[in-house]
Parts: C-alpha cells; sequence; structure tokens
C-alpha cells in the first residue's frame, strides 16, 4: 500500500459560537505523490477541511473538534503549526493577506519564514535566489511585495510558502483572483513540482482544471464527504448535480454525443481525452 | 522611514542603534546642559551631517518648518507670559516682554530642534527594516519587531483600501463633497468597510504569520537584512558617550560654579 | 496520554491566539491614522484619531489598547512629526482608561458610552496639557489649538488655564463623535468575527 | 439608456496612460461582457461609466450628458456599480439595511423601498438572510448582497466588475437569471468576467480589452473564432469552442447542444 500524506478520521469541527458542524464526519486519505482535489459548493467546509492539514484547526481558530487529522503519520494535534510548515505549506485565495507585512523588499518576504526558524543569512540568500527562480519573480525581487499586481503577489505568496520545503502543498482557491493565462503559469509550476514528487491538495471552482490534475477528488457537501474517485469516476456520477458541482464541459459534451451514440460511450474529462473521441466519432460513423 | 533604496551615504551604512544613541546623547546632552549655545552648536553640526547624508534640503525646512512657528508661539507665550519673568527688556503696552521667559524658551526650542533634527536625521538615513533587524539581533521580542514594521506597512495598504472604499460607496450614492453634516455622515459608510474588512483581513494574515513559523519560540530568528556594525559604529558610539559624560560634569561644574 | 494531548492542546491555543490577538494591534494602529485622514480627505475639521484604540479596547482589552496608542504616536513621530512622541502617553492612559471602562461593561448601552467620552476627554485634557506646558513650554505650533491657546492667552494671561481650556474645548467635540463613531461600528461588527475573540462583548 | 464613450484616454498620471484612446456606445438591453488579461483596462474603462473616474481627455456621455455634470453619488440612481470585492461596500449589520442604503441615499420612497426589497431578496434568493449580517453569510450570498444592495436602487445600467470570481456553480446559475431578468426589465447589464463559459452562454455582446484599448467588439461567435486576435490579447476561448477549434469545426460552440448540432453537421 502507498505511503499516506494525510489521513482523516471520522473528523468534526464546529467553529466556537455556531450553531451547525462545518465539518461532520469525514474520513479520507491522500497518498504521498499524488494530486489530490476536493470539490463542492461555496461554504460546505472546503476551507475548514484544508486549514486543519496544516493545523490552524484546532491551533489557531476556536471551536471543538472531534477525529483524527495525521500529516506524514503524525498527529496534528501533537505538532505545532510551525512544526507542521516544514512538512506542509498552504496557500490561499487572497494574496495579499499572505504578506507578513513585515517586509519591504519581495526577498525579505520570501525570507521571512525562514527568519522565523534562524536560518542563517547566507543559506537564506540562497534559497531566496532559488525560489525566486522556480517562481519567476527574480525581476522584483527589490520591489515592495504591496506594490505589486494580484498574479505577482500570489507567486511571492507560494514561493514564500515553498521556500520552508514542505512536501505537500495546499491550495484553497489559489488562483480565483487571477486571470486564466496567469492561473495556467502557476499550475504549470504546481504540475512540475507534483511530477518531482509533492503531494499537492487543491481546492478550486474550475472543473476542467480538476479534471485534467487530479489523481483523486473528492467531493464535499455540507461538510461531508459525498463522493470521491478518479476524475471519470466522480464526474460520470448522475448524482453530481445533486452536490451543486457540474462536471467539465468536456465530460457532459461526450456524454451528450455518446447518448445519442455520436461517439463511443467513455467519459471524456479533459479536453485532450474529448478531442481523441470527437476525431473518432468524426471518423467512424457509431 | 525610507525604502529600500539602495545604500548611498555614509550615515545610511551606520548601524542603526548607533543613530539611536546619537538621539539619546545629543538630544540629553542639550537638556543638561545650562544654556542653549550647546544645543545651537549641535543643531549647526547636524546640518553639516545632512549635507553628507544627502538631505540636507528637506533637511532644512523641517527644521525651518518646525523652528520658526514654534519659536514664535514661545517667544509670545513664554516671553510676555512666563511667571518667571523678572528682567524687563521691552514694554509693548499690552504685555511686557522678559529676559527669563525668552530664555527659556529658547531654551525649550533649542532642545526640541536638536531632537527633530536627529530623529529626523535616523528616520530618513535608515530602513525600517534594518533598524528591526539590528533591534532583534540584539534582543528585543520578535513580536515588538512585527508591531513595529506592520504599523508601519498597513498603513499605506489602508489608504488604498479607503480609496477603493470610497468610489464603492459613491456608487451606492454616499455623497463624499458637499455641506459639513453630508461630509460627516459619509464617515461611518467610509470607515466601516475599512474597520471591518481590514479586521477580518487581519485575521487571515495571522494563518499566514502561523505557517510561516511566527510562534516559534525556542529560536534565535534571524533576518535577510544584513545588519553589521563596523568600525566607524564602535568609535561614533564611544564618542557619544564620552560627549554625554563630559557634558554631564561641565553642567555640574557651571551651576556649581555660579 | 489522551489527558496530556489535551493539555498541551489547549496550551496550544494560548500561544496561537496571542498572534491573532497581535496581528490586529497594527490594524487598530491603522484605524487611528486612517480615521485622521479621512478627516482631512472630507475636510472635517476634527481629529477622530482614536477610533481603532477603541475598537481593539473592545475586543482585546486595556493593555493591548494602549500599546496601539503608543504605536501610533510612534509612527505619527517616525513618519509626520517627532513632536508627536510625547503624546504617546496620553494615548496610552486614553487607551487604558477606554479599556478599563469598557471591561467595566460601561460599552454596553448608551448611557455609558457618554460616561466614558466625558472620562476619556478629561483624561486626554489633562495629560495633554500637562506636556504641552512642560515638554513644550505652552504651545507646539503644529495645529490650530496652538493658535486658540495664544488668543485665549492674551486675553487671560495665564498660561495654564488657555492651555488647558483650549485642549478641553477641542476634546470635547472630538472625542464625543469618536466614540458616536467607534459604538455604531462596534454594533456592526460580525459574530463570526468576535466569536474568535474572548472579548467583553461575547462569551462562551 | 446610452452610455457614449468619445476617444477617451484616461491616466493617473499624464505619462502614464491607462486607457489609450476608447470609442464606444453602449445601449439598448442587450447584455454585454468586457474580457481581457488582468492589467488591460477593463475597471479603469467601467469606472468611467459613472464618473468614478473621469477621462483626462475625451467624453462620457449618458443619455447624451456629460458624465462629469453631477457626482458618482447622483449617477447612482442611473448607473449601478457593483465592486468585485463585497468588502468594499458592505458595512450594515443585516441584509435588509444593505437593501435599504442605497435607495434612501437617493431620495427613492419609503414605500418604494419596502415594496423592492421583497423583489430583490427574491432575486438574490436572500429572502430567508434578510436579518442576518452581511459578514455571516457564505461568499456566494454575500457577493449577491452586494449585488441587490446595488440592484435595490433600480439603475437603467448595471456594471458588475468580476461576479464570477470564486462563484460556484449555483452562484453562476442565479447570476445567470439575474441578467436575464434584469435585461427582461428593460436594464442594461454590463459585466466584467474572467470565465469564458459563463461570457459565451450569457452575452450578447463581447467587447476584448487589451493594453487600454478595445481589440475586439462583436457577437461571443465572431470573437471567440477570432484565435489568432485572442492570442494576442492573452485570453483563451471557452472550453468547448477550444474543443470544437482543436478538431477543426467550422462552427463556433458554446454550449453542449450547439457542439452536438456542429458535430452532427461536420459528420455529414
Amino acid at each position: 500500500m502507498d505511503e499516506l500524506a494525510i489521513e482523516v478520521k471520522d473528523l468534526s469541527f464546529r467553529y466556537r459560537q455556531t450553531t451547525h458542524a462545518a465539518l461532520s464526519h469525514v474520513s479520507f486519505s491522500v497518498p504521498k505523490g499524488s494530486f489530490f482535489c476536493i470539490i463542492g459548493g461555496n461554504g460546505v467546509g472546503k476551507s475548514t477541511l484544508c486549514n486543519t492539514f496544516v493545523g490552524l484547526i484546532p491551533h489557531y481558530f476556536l471551536g471543538k473538534m472531534d477525529g483524527e487529522v495525521r500529516v506524514n503519520g503524525q498527529s496534528i494535534l501533537d505538532q505545532s503549526i510551525a512544526d507542521l510548515s516544514s512538512q506542509i505549506g498552504l496557500v490561499f485565495q487572497n494574496p495579499f493577506n499572505q504578506l507578513s507585512y513585515t517586509a519591504s523588499t519581495v526577498a525579505e518576504e520570501l525570507a521571512y519564514g525562514l527568519g522565523n526558524r534562524g536560518v542563517a543569512r547566507e543559506e537564506m540568500v540562497k534559497k531566496v535566489a532559488a525560489v525566486a527562480k522556480l517562481m519567476r519573480i527574480d525581476q522584483v525581487l527589490d520591489q515592495n511585495p504591496l506594490d505589486l499586481s494580484g498574479g505577482q503577489a500570489q507567486r511571492v505568496a507560494f514561493g514564500s510558502t515553498f521556500i520552508l520545503e514542505p512536501k505537500i502543498l495546499v491550495l484553497d482557491e489559489c488562483t480565483t483572483q487571477l486571470d486564466p493565462m496567469g492561473a495556467d503559469d502557476i499550475f504549470a509550476i504546481v504540475k512540475r513540482l507534483n511530477h518531482e514528487g509533492i503531494t499537492v491538495v487543491m481546492v478550486d471552482h474550475d472543473m476542467e482544471r480538476v479534471a485534467e490534475y487530479a489523481d483523486q477528488i473528492l467531493v464535499l457537501a455540507a461538510g461531508s464527504p459525498v463522493l470521491q474517485g478518479t476524475p471519470a469516476e466522480v464526474f460520470g456520477d448522475p448524482r453530481l448535480a445533486e452536490f451543486g458541482v457540474e462536471p467539465p464541459a468536456y465530460a457532459t459534451v461526450t456524454q451528450a454525443l455518446a447518448q445519442r451514440h455520436l461517439i463511443k460511450a467513455e467519459l471524456g474529462v479533459t479536453k485532450e481525452q474529448a478531442v481523441a473521441l470527437v476525431k473518432e466519432g468524426l471518423n467512424h460513423a457509431h | 522611514m525610507g525604502s529600500g533604496e539602495p545604500v548611498k551615504s555614509p550615515i545610511e551604512k551606520l548601524n542603526p542603534l548607533t543613530k539611536m544613541l546619537a538621539i539619546f546623547c545629543l538630544g540629553l546632552a542639550t537638556l543638561i546642559y545650562p544654556n542653549s549655545w550647546l544645543g545651537l552648536g549641535i543643531v549647526i553640526v547636524l546640518f553639516g551631517v545632512a549635507g553628507i547624508a544627502h538631505i540636507l534640503t528637506s533637511f532644512a525646512k523641517t527644521i525651518f518648518g518646525f523652528g520658526i512657528p514654534i519659536s514664535l508661539m514661545l517667544f509670545f507665550i513664554q516671553g510676555l507670559y512666563s511667571p518667571k519673568n523678572k528682567t524687563i527688556i521691552a514694554d509693548l503696552g499690552f504685555a511686557k516682554l522678559g529676559e527669563e521667559g525668552l530664555l527659556y524658551a529658547a531654551k525649550i526650542v533649542i532642545t526640541l530642534l536638536v531632537f527633530l533634527a536627529t530623529f529626523y536625521i535616523m528616520n530618513q538615513t535608515t530602513y525600517a527594516g534594518k533598524m528591526v533587524a539590528a533591534l532583534t539581533r540584539s534582543g528585543i521580542n520578535p513580536q515588538v519587531g512585527y508591531l513595529i514594521l506592520a504599523s508601519l506597512n498597513v498603513v499605506p495598504q489602508m489608504h488604498r483600501r479607503l480609496d477603493i472604499i470610497k468610489e464603492a460607496q459613491e456608487a451606492r450614492g454616499v455623497e463624499t463633497t458637499g455641506g459639513l453634516w453630508a461630509r460627516l455622515k459619509a464617515y461611518v459608510p467610509l470607515m466601516g468597510p475599512v474597520v471591518m474588512s481590514s479586521l477580518t483581513d487581519a485575521q487571515e494574515r495571522g494563518m499566514t504569520l502561523e505557517t510561516r513559523g511566527f510562534a516559534n519560540t525556542n529560536v534565535k530568528r534571524t533576518s535577510y537584512i544584513e545588519v553589521t556594525t563596523s568600525k566607524a559604529d564602535t568609535y561614533l558610539r564611544a564618542g557619544l558617550i564620552i560627549f554625554l559624560v563630559a557634558v554631564i560634569i561641565i553642567s555640574i561644574w557651571m551651576r556649581w560654579a555660579q | 496520554m489522551n489527558v496530556d494531548k489535551k493539555r498541551s492542546l489547549s496550551r496550544s491555543v494560548k500561544v496561537q491566539s496571542a498572534t491573532k490577538s497581535l496581528v490586529l494591534i497594527p490594524i487598530a494602529v491603522g484605524i487611528n491614522l486612517i480615521g485622521g485622514t479621512l478627516c482631512s480627505t472630507l475636510k472635517l475639521p476634527l481629529f477622530l484619531d482614536m477610533i481603532g484604540t477603541i475598537v481593539i479596547a473592545v475586543l482585546s482589552g486595556p493593555w493591548v489598547a494602549a500599546l496601539c496608542g503608543l504605536l501610533t504616536n510612534l509612527f505619527l513621530a517616525l513618519v509626520a512629526n517627532p513632536v508627536y512622541l510625547p503624546y504617546a502617553l496620553v494615548s496610552v492612559l486614553c487607551g487604558l482608561v477606554t479599556g478599563y471602562l469598557i471591561k467595566a461593561g460601561l460599552f454596553r448601552n448608551k448611557f455609558g458610552v457618554v460616561v466614558t467620552w466625558l472620562v476619556v476627554t478629561l483624561t486626554n485634557t489633562v495629560s495633554a496639557s500637562l506636556i504641552t506646558i512642560f515638554v513644550y513650554g505652552g504651545a507646539t505650533g503644529v495645529n490650530s489649538t496652538s493658535l486658540v491657546t495664544a488668543a485665549l492667552l492674551a486675553t487671560t494671561k495665564k498660561i495654564m488655564f488657555s492651555v488647558f481650556s483650549s485642549s478641553m474645548v477641542e476634546n470635547l467635540i472630538d472625542k464625543a463623535i469618536v466614540f458616536v463613531i467607534a459604538y455604531l461600528i462596534i454594533q456592526r461588527i460580525p459574530k463570526k468575527f468576535l466569536s474568535q475573540y474572548s472579548s467583553s462583548l461575547g462569551d462562551d | 439608456m446610452r452610455i457614449d464613450l468619445q476617444d477617451l484616454h484616461f491616466g493617473y498620471h499624464p505619462e502614464h496612460e491607462i486607457l489609450h484612446g476608447v470609442d464606444l456606445t453602449l445601449a439598448g438591453t442587450d447584455p454585454i461582457a468586457i474580457i481581457g488579461q488582468n492589467g488591460a483596462g477593463k475597471t479603469t474603462l467601467v469606472k468611467q461609466f459613472n464618473g468614478i473616474l473621469t477621462p483626462t481627455s475625451g467624453h462620457v456621455l449618458i443619455d447624451g450628458q456629460d458624465v462629469t455634470t453631477q457626482t458618482t453619488a447622483k449617477w447612482a440612481a442611473k448607473v449601478g456599480y457593483v465592486f468585485q470585492n463585497p468588502n468594499d461596500q458592505l458595512f450594515l449589520d443585516s441584509v435588509r439595511k444593505e437593501f435599504e442604503f442605497g435607495p434612501k441615499r437617493i431620495g427613492m420612497a419609503p414605500a418604494e423601498i419596502k415594496h423592492r426589497i421583497d423583489q430583490v431578496a427574491d432575486l438574490v434568493e436572500l429572502t430567508d438572510e434578510l436579518d442576518t449580517h452581511p459578514f455571516d453569510l457564505d461568499d456566494t450570498q454575500k457577493k449577491f448582497c452586494t449585488i441587490g444592495a446595488i440592484i435595490m436602487m433600480n439603475p437603467d445600467v448595471v456594471v458588475f466588475d468580476e461576479p464570477t470570481c470564486g462563484q460556484d456553480v449555483h452562484g453562476d446559475h442565479l447570476l445567470n437569471r439575474l441578467i436575464r431578468h434584469l435585461t427582461a426589465a428593460g436594464k442594461l447589464c454590463v459585466t466584467i468576467s474572467h470565465d469564458m463559459t459563463f461570457v459565451a452562454q450569457n452575452f450578447k455582446r463581447v467587447i476584448v480589452m487589451s493594453q487600454g484599448a478595445v481589440r475586439l467588439d462583436g457577437t461571443p461567435e465572431a470573437v471567440f473564432s477570432q484565435t489568432a486576435a485572442l492570442k494576442t490579447c492573452f485570453i483563451t476561448p471557452p472550453p468547448l469552442t477550444q474543443l470544437a477549434q482543436a478538431v477543426g469545426f467550422t462552427a463556433t460552440p458554446f454550449t453542449t447542444d450547439a457542439f452536438v448540432r456542429a458535430f452532427e453537421a461536420e459528420r455529414k
């Protein structure tokens, strides 16, 4: 069996002074090196779940937590958020809220987490240069991070998370505020890191993107998992609409064509798959 | 405070702690010294320092811009109405100008000017991040460092936010021009979103700090900003302390001699 | 083991929520300063630079409010004019007084707000006047209050009285508006946010 | 209702111009989408429609009247503007108060406000949340609270700045319904969006901006079929259009049905 990056067992959470549970009885696991996507409507608990992975719940947000979350085999209860940050990193939606506000240059911002760990300056300089190159922000290293565009600021947020060398990346709608091209750029980097062995857990509303990247998809509805499987399994499931999720356009169209017997009865969830199916359908009458 | 501009002058190269020591020593010396002449001398020397730091024009503007009105104000208040006044130099009809009050006012003005001038030079030639890095190295709590830097950085950001909110509220019919009452009524719709969104943003920023190890307790923090203590720093620090001690001794002697 | 785990958890929550409160302080400083800026943007003849202190006094108590006051003046000294530095003492005192009055439950109704307003006005007037007189010899020359002081002085010939009364008049009006606005804003802070702080307005 | 932009130039600083001469007429009720890369000048352009920003040269005429003749707050009754970030507009402690706020500012009669609240709340699906604090709503609801607050003022033109950003499926459907409703009521909707599927399916006219100028302007079919021009504006067409282009269809389909029809046509 694969080693597990994240293991969630019967997890429930309710924020302080709220009446309903944000998460109830969630169980699933993420194998090391996989690309795992969590989808569902707004307010179903996706962000809350992401926050537990990095220990922000229960160490930062107040509330009542039951069940267990293990990161690389160790319970998050036994570790501080700072300890966890060397194993798992979180990038979320608003890039400017992911700036420390202590830095006047991008370089200082990238180095901030290292400073909190007491990393020596020479090593810091090296790591900053490497991460800046990876994120393609070496041109703006001397700029004030608060003056950057949203897209660049999100790259900085990525860089400052990634410089701590986590083996797991949690991306909570991290490209929502970027234009499609900017988002594509960032995901190209994410995909590369995933190929190099980094586990990725991603929350996103762009189903075409989810279908393209995910090994496994978990569908959440009202704080509970309702569906899990490969993109083909999840997006082929007829109950999907009930859970407030629409399959990628490619899946819908190949399904419609297959129903009319125009193409082979197969689900094409990515563009590549759909193109192949349609081309084949055009050549052979079914 | 200055932003991340490249090091240009020898003053900028100095360790921020040296400059803080200079504010303390020069200011205190002026305060202790029985008359205004030492302070005046220091201010003149500081004009030279400002010249070396390439900030002479703005420095002069600040010093005169502050110095002239406060001098007039204090000469008026203390010169004419100070209860200490005994030696009358002139009678203006509505009030009498007294020497003691004038001297007292001059002392206050010159002391303030020394503090203002040293403070201004430090401020203009020291990058805030470097100062906090220097303070952190010398052992202040990293949380204090965070508070100083974040307060400095958050304000311009909130200004921008305020501009956007102003537009957003105008688009919902809030008048931001017109009579006093209309403008006062606009205050809450503009301030409300600033406060509310800043507070919720801060909670998210806290998440970021946590996941970057801000709460790490058992580690000595390091910084990307290089802070060095050069020979010039060492000599200057020694010089400043010797100067202060000398001024204290001379002041005591002068008072005793009276 | 389980008990141990629980204890370590509750301890860590305490440490972490320190960060949660800490990040609010620069925001409160910012609100103080933006409040003042907004006055000049709207051309209002007021300062209104205490809103952040009041908000944070509600959220995090008197000492944090005092710290916020201190930082506000430190900031003003750094970016505007070092003259503001000695007045940090005034901001600290006002933060403390506001914080303790709120802690005593005075901000729950309008009457309490009025009491807080009067006490803070008095604290501010007395401490600011003392600094103006003993540090600056009667006027700082940086605002219009100095002119009022000079005018009063020319008629009454009493330094202490002139500084006091000009400061008092300015403060009464300014602080009244500050407290009304802060009260309105605090009423509107969402519960979702408040519930994450052990504040004096909400309990478990 | 008609908005005319005549040779509009704009820049915050004279040496750094953001909009380089835009000529555009927005009229009728067919909903209009404005698309383009971040930094293309979309928001800067729509901020001219109600005088939030005013041109450095050129003119903006609303029904023939120059936009600079009155304040943005006055124009609010005619041109509604929904900002991208709800946190910039919301500050009251209930959805109902947010809904009442704008209409009161523009002097709408209390009876009408009351009447409209029920109508608008139903339209944005916040009928059950009228007494909820806007900050306690989820992201979708919060966005619709802002939209509702603007529609409450009954403007003839409604400008939406990225309403689809961070929206889930339900939000998209609701937005689609809302735009249709407004169009049927004779209002003109102008929307900035990055969601090409949403744009292709809901709008009759698409304006493509790049580097402070209008590059393409036409029906979604006309715009999204110009692959080369779109590429220079850093825009990728909706997924189904991409699929059709990849397999060499002549048509430019946006919906599943249209794609199936195109497929059948191609096979013959």
